[in-house]
């Protein structure tokens, strides 16, 4: 996305230096060894504060998103100089506190796709973290059939007008815009979809947050009734969302992937299995069939997360990745899962709690983690549609 | 033994089904979640009428007041429960420690309890996991003699059923080894606090510190517990197991009709080769299931000396098939199974709850390989 | 098949007396033991005339085929008094000395599709174990989808003229008669194919054994050029032949599922695990994660050898068996397979002999079976059409 | 590290790839099986070639008269002579022997044999099994100083390319602990007898009995021979990993071609969603399996202290994989997956072998979690 020429060795220590002074400044220390953030919306831990002054300078330099054009929030740096600044942050334990939906899925798809003003308008405030953005893709109808979508909308001369239903949509309770694909042509199924950015402060929308098998919720259904989404608003040409919509749809299954490697980290089964099962005297676990099975995860996961760097790798030396985006997301879906049934087989009968002093925190969080790990294979493509897009994309296997 | 099903099994399998499908759907499940119920983890009021039909009953003999049904038929009872994942203290209460009084209570013990059981009025409760691990041979627990009385001290959890029960059998340690006690709620000494389950059956932590039990608190001979405790714990595991067929084949049958119906690209989603192989590989699972868990009660009802690896065999494979159709079944549903409303959650929550009782598949898996010698 | 009334409880515990008494009689106690028969081509062990002789006073009683008519060979018994003659083999350590393809899949499609004529004069002499037929329905061209075969039957008047080859074709080198299906109306798939009864030794077939990856053959490829078939020969209609032969892979799959769950008594794992692998005080393997794998495919095989069971007692008990025939197979494929995987696993090293001293005679028959195993899963129906007969016919779910 | 491939590593691939499907197709492999070259276990003619084209020196430094250009480099040639089923002492003599000798080997074992190693005018075997069980930890034969000398008894089978060496690396226990000896094949006191294995490879039982050996044939210091032996074995391991990576993914490019190809019910069986997903599962597998085999030859061109992990993780992964696509192999090509004309039998034997090969996949597993301290 940037055009900058790649800088020279010694271009790169000089950036370096400057990237350790500015952290030495800026990153405060009562956040070191902070996880690395997964959406807006994750739970932050230290001072508030501090969380906010971090925010605010790292806003400042345009270093949520360093690769993209000053104008547009980011600070035009080499992909490059964005791996040092990344570096530099993982080496003294600190984090990108700047994280969303917006950044990760709208923002290079707008940049792509999006018109000068579309991009001025709301590029900066992504990068800043100050507008959150949701998604509104899936129906109740359209699950992985995502363009049987039908969500009506009506070109009204000067405005657009919408009704319909969508669901899935993640935060949605806690959004300031949704990007969505509409129904603009009920005679074609995917050339009769548009992309639209609306405002969810539009009155004729309603959120209802829906409840989880583990309890919680971050999923909304919205309901649009004759919302009226001016003009100017669409993304691309009538009827040309579907490509646009498929775009995001790779940026969002790349960060997935991405991003659940991150989790891995968060995670490890290894002391769990220490405080939860008996070990020997050399402190390997008793249960040798529990132990099997457990290192064949955990040598899985490392392999996963070998691939992921080894993409990484490819990338920056230039080449096509040999991995599929829609194999990694199945790769790393199916690692949460396991991880999550080994955590609730290593905890036992303390798995069993849904709430209450009976249990510690940690066990409680645990079980919601394995009951909500569920969805990594239905969400962001589901599992079995990842399969047919590997295998008829990067396979070549005929279709039906 | 045979595995066919006899025409009074069907009987008594047709009989449960309705009264599950009629009274107890899901919805009195969820109903547990309410805080009137939260508490019991049982409805009292289902508890009376599943006692009123004699279900309570069917695995006591009649000589001690029971209807000697055997466990086939308490299996198949089990089983149509377990589509609905009713929730209740029969297979605690009526199968387990009924077995353990019938098979070395005393005569005061069986007259004080078995009658209530078998009514419904009273729910007897095994106290016997103390931590994360199921492993009836570790319990720590201590009782001592003191004079004539005995002294317990420690903690139990889980103890299934341990919020609604009227009295606890203690599997506690004693100087010859593991002993058994019967020890009412309201003992002094003995004190439990509710545990929230996720499958929203009723389960508690219960202390015993400083609790004293007169000497017909004893069931059996002192340190001699180890094997009945085994055998009522199979039985125990046998008939949970036949539940737990029950809700794997009611979690199957509700995702083959969704794959019947659901629409996508066009088709309905069960024209997919790749879900109809998923589907027929469930299918392989369950029928195996099936027929470890029917020669499991068919051993128990004969005496079979293989009982203890059927009953291992029949546990594993419900807890490994109770698992994968659950957890198939909030696949294919796709998102909305996802979904508090939906019922594909409930039978995944009751999958790993009811795989965790009494052992789990890798449990009974090293069970079964002793037993088999290797 | 038989039409006997079931006899009542004393007339049982007669014939058993019976039973006893001419086994007492005519069972050769050299015999004692030798495993069930799998196909008529099985090894024998032990004394030859002993085999002879068994197999004669058998086949003199009907025995082999107890159920089946006497005009046609068989004893007019009972289901009941055939399961008795079983049980007192099994109890007494006898085995059934007739066993065939011919027996177990032409004959009963003969009881039922043949007529008169080919009743009485194929089955007696199958019934006596003194033919020895093979199938011909496998193409080149045609695995799977078996009902694409192609090869060419004309009528020509006074006879069949037969051109084209079959695949598969099981001891077609040492069979002197094979039914088969072939194309008698190329205009339409299914309702083009009939039902023939070949010689052997009809000039014009070639026969050429097919060596498979263990380096032994009971398959052959089998050519016919030009070769003429008597009218006589043809079973049911004209055109008919596709229902006669799905009748007949019925009685294959059930006879195959059957007979794995027999052969899983052959090849008992834990012996050979308690010889190659360590083993602590109380015998148990030390290696706990093949300990736990090893227990886990016992089990499953130990449930798939009581659902074997239970079918049977719910057939005597005149109810529909609940386990499909399709998963049967399946599931007998794979504990078959299974079985195989660990089998080399137990002896590590020791199963890589192809051949010579190096190894025991052991060692290099389990490597044989574990590669041989690889074919349950694709002869006899493959696990893929088996999954889709379960998914269509027996869960109901729609065709693509 | 970097785990993508520099412009220098694609040229030996492809160098590599080219050689192996011009000179070595899969009837190079083929002809081992014929009695003229069934005993050597390998074409001595084309090993010639491969030396020619420097592979025998890739791993050996410099220093020692090889070209020191590295595992991650071996591993790529391996890879695609894994494509072929090419078999040939490449990776036991050249990688793991040479690599004892290089890591511990006296002036004058190296001056004796690095060369021909190098030139591939010599084979040189580790000899280090000895039963159904790789455990060099257990390693029995038995060394003893008799004067100035070694006196070595014993048995060790398999002895991979055993057939064909010209010399052994013989590992046995003596009173510190393990040792290594350098004992030519044509010793006074040793005999072999050939293994002819399923893979048509060559190995060997080599039996010493009333061996002796000079001072000189001892490898590095005695009873300290297990840090060299892990570390050489571990690179053997990867390499071999890197083959069978090879192997496997030849395996699964001729299965998908088949799969376009071959129309069953009017279509080409790849349409098939059933077998779409399987494919999709395995392409996984390959992927997971590669990185994890250019991580471990990395980590040994680097000297990253977790190599054993890597070197472990990347055999048990390559084991686990090849078995995988070998049986799939066979099961979608149906029938003719099961004649001994058609390659994939071919595949699924190698599988077999190259899996036992210096520790299977469970073996691996232990390992790995051994050094991930559980």
């Amino acid at each position: 996305m940037s055009t900058s020429a790649a800088p020279d060795a010694e271009a790169v220590d000089d950036f370096r230096r400057e990237v350790r002074a500015w952290l030495a400044a800026n990153f405060p220390p009562s956040l070191k060894g902070h996880p690395a953030l997964l959406s807006g919306h994750d739970d932050l831990h230290g001072p508030p504060e501090d969380h906010a002054r971090w925010k605010a300078a790292v806003a400042g330099k345009g270093w949520g998103v360093p690769t993209w054009p000053v104008e547009y929030g980011g600070a035009g740096l080499s992909e490059e100089q964005a791996d040092v600044i990344a570096g530099e942050m993982e080496r003294i334990g600190a984090f990108q506190p700047i994280m969303s939906m917006g950044l990760m899925m709208l923002g290079p798809t707008l940049l792509e796709f999006g018109n000068e003003e579309q991009k001025r308008r709301h590029l900066p405030p992504i990068a800043r973290s100050e507008t959150q953005w949701c998604q509104g893709f899936s129906e109740p109808g359209a699950g992985s059939d995502l363009a049987s979508l039908r969500l009506r909308c009506e070109d009204r001369g000067d405005h657009w007008l919408l009704n319909g239903q969508k669901i899935w949509t993640s935060y949605a309770h806690h959004s300031d815009w949704c990007f969505l694909l509409a129904r603009t042509d009920t005679s074609v199924k995917h050339r009769g979809i548009s992309f639209l950015l609306v405002d969810m402060k539009t009155p004729g929308i309603e959120v209802r947050p829906i409840e989880l098998i583990n309890g919680i919720s971050h999923f909304c259904e919205v309901f649009f009734s004759d919302v009226r989404v001016p003009k100017e608003n669409l993304v691309g040409e009538v009827n040309g969302g579907w490509a646009i919509g498929k775009r995001l749809l790779q940026h969002e299954r790349t960060g997935l992937s991405r991003l659940r490697g991150a989790k891995a980290h968060v995670l490890d089964l290894v002391p769990i299995a220490r405080r939860y099962q008996e070990t020997d005297a050399d402190a390997r676990l008793v249960d040798g069939d529990l132990r099997g099975r457990l290192a064949e995860h955990l040598m899985t996961d490392h392999a996963y997360r070998l691939t992921l760097e080894r993409r990484r790798a490819e990338t920056e030396a230039g080449a096509k990745p040999t991995t599929p985006v829609s194999t990694l997301k199945n790769i790393g879906a199916a690692m949460g899962q396991q991880r999550g049934e080994l955590a609730v087989e290593l905890i036992g009968l303390n798995s069993l709690g849904w709430a209450g002093d009976g249990y510690s925190a940690e066990e409680l969080e645990l079980t919601s983690q394995w009951l909500h790990s569920k969805c990594y294979s239905i969400y962001g493509g589901s599992h079995e549609i990842q399969n047919n897009i590997t295998a008829r994309h990067e396979l070549g296997l005929p279709s039906d | 033994m045979t595995l066919a099903l006899t025409e009074e099994q069907t009987m008594i399998r047709d009989a449960a089904a309705g009264w599950a499908a009629e009274r107890a759907p899901t919805t009195a499940l969820r109903a547990l979640r309410k805080d009137a119920l939260a508490a019991t983890g049982h409805d009292p009021a289902l508890y009376a009428e599943m006692a009123e039909m004699g279900w309570t009953g069917v695995t006591i003999p009649e000589a001690e007041g029971g209807f000697g049904m055997g466990f086939a038929a308490a299996g198949l009872i089990a089983e149509q429960l377990g589509r609905t994942l009713v929730g209740s203290p029969l297979i605690g209460s009526a199968v387990v420690a009924g077995s353990i009084l019938v098979m070395a209570g005393s005569a005061e013990q069986k007259a004080a309890w078995l009658p209530r059981i078998i009514a419904g009025d009273a729910v007897v409760a095994l106290a016997l996991d103390e931590g994360p691990r199921h492993d009836p041979a570790r319990v720590a627990l201590d009782a001592r003699r003191e004079g004539s009385d005995w002294a317990l001290d420690g903690v139990k959890r889980p103890v299934f059923d341990g919020t609604a029960a009227d009295a606890f059998i203690v599997v506690a340690r004693t100087r010859g080894g593991l002993s058994l006690f019967l020890c009412p709620a309201d003992a002094p000494g003995v004190s439990r606090a509710a545990l929230r389950q996720i499958d929203s059956r009723g389960a508690a932590i219960v202390t015993f510190a400083g609790c004293r039990l007169g000497a017909g608190a004893l069931i059996g001979a002192e340190g001699d517990a180890a094997t009945v405790l085994d055998r009522a714990l199979d039985r125990g595991r046998a008939v949970l197991a036949a539940e737990m067929l029950g809700s794997a084949q009611a979690a199957f049958d509700a995702t083959i009709d969704y794959l019947r119906t659901r629409v996508q690209f066009d088709k309905p989603i069960g024209a997919f080769q790749a879900l109809q192989h998923r589907a027929a590989d469930l299918l392989a699972e369950l029928e195996l299931t099936r027929s470890a868990v029917r020669a499991a009660l068919a051993a128990i009802d004969a005496g079979d000396a293989d009982e203890a690896r059927l009953a291992s065999l029949a546990k594993a494979l419900a807890g490994r098939t109770l698992r994968k159709v659950a957890q198939e079944m909030v696949q294919m549903h796709g998102g909305i199974g996802m979904t508090d409303e939906h019922d594909a959650g409930l039978y995944l929550k009751r999958a790993q709850a009811a795989d965790m009782t009494w052992g789990n598949a890798a449990f009974h898996r090293d069970r079964y390989a002793r037993l088999s010698g290797f």
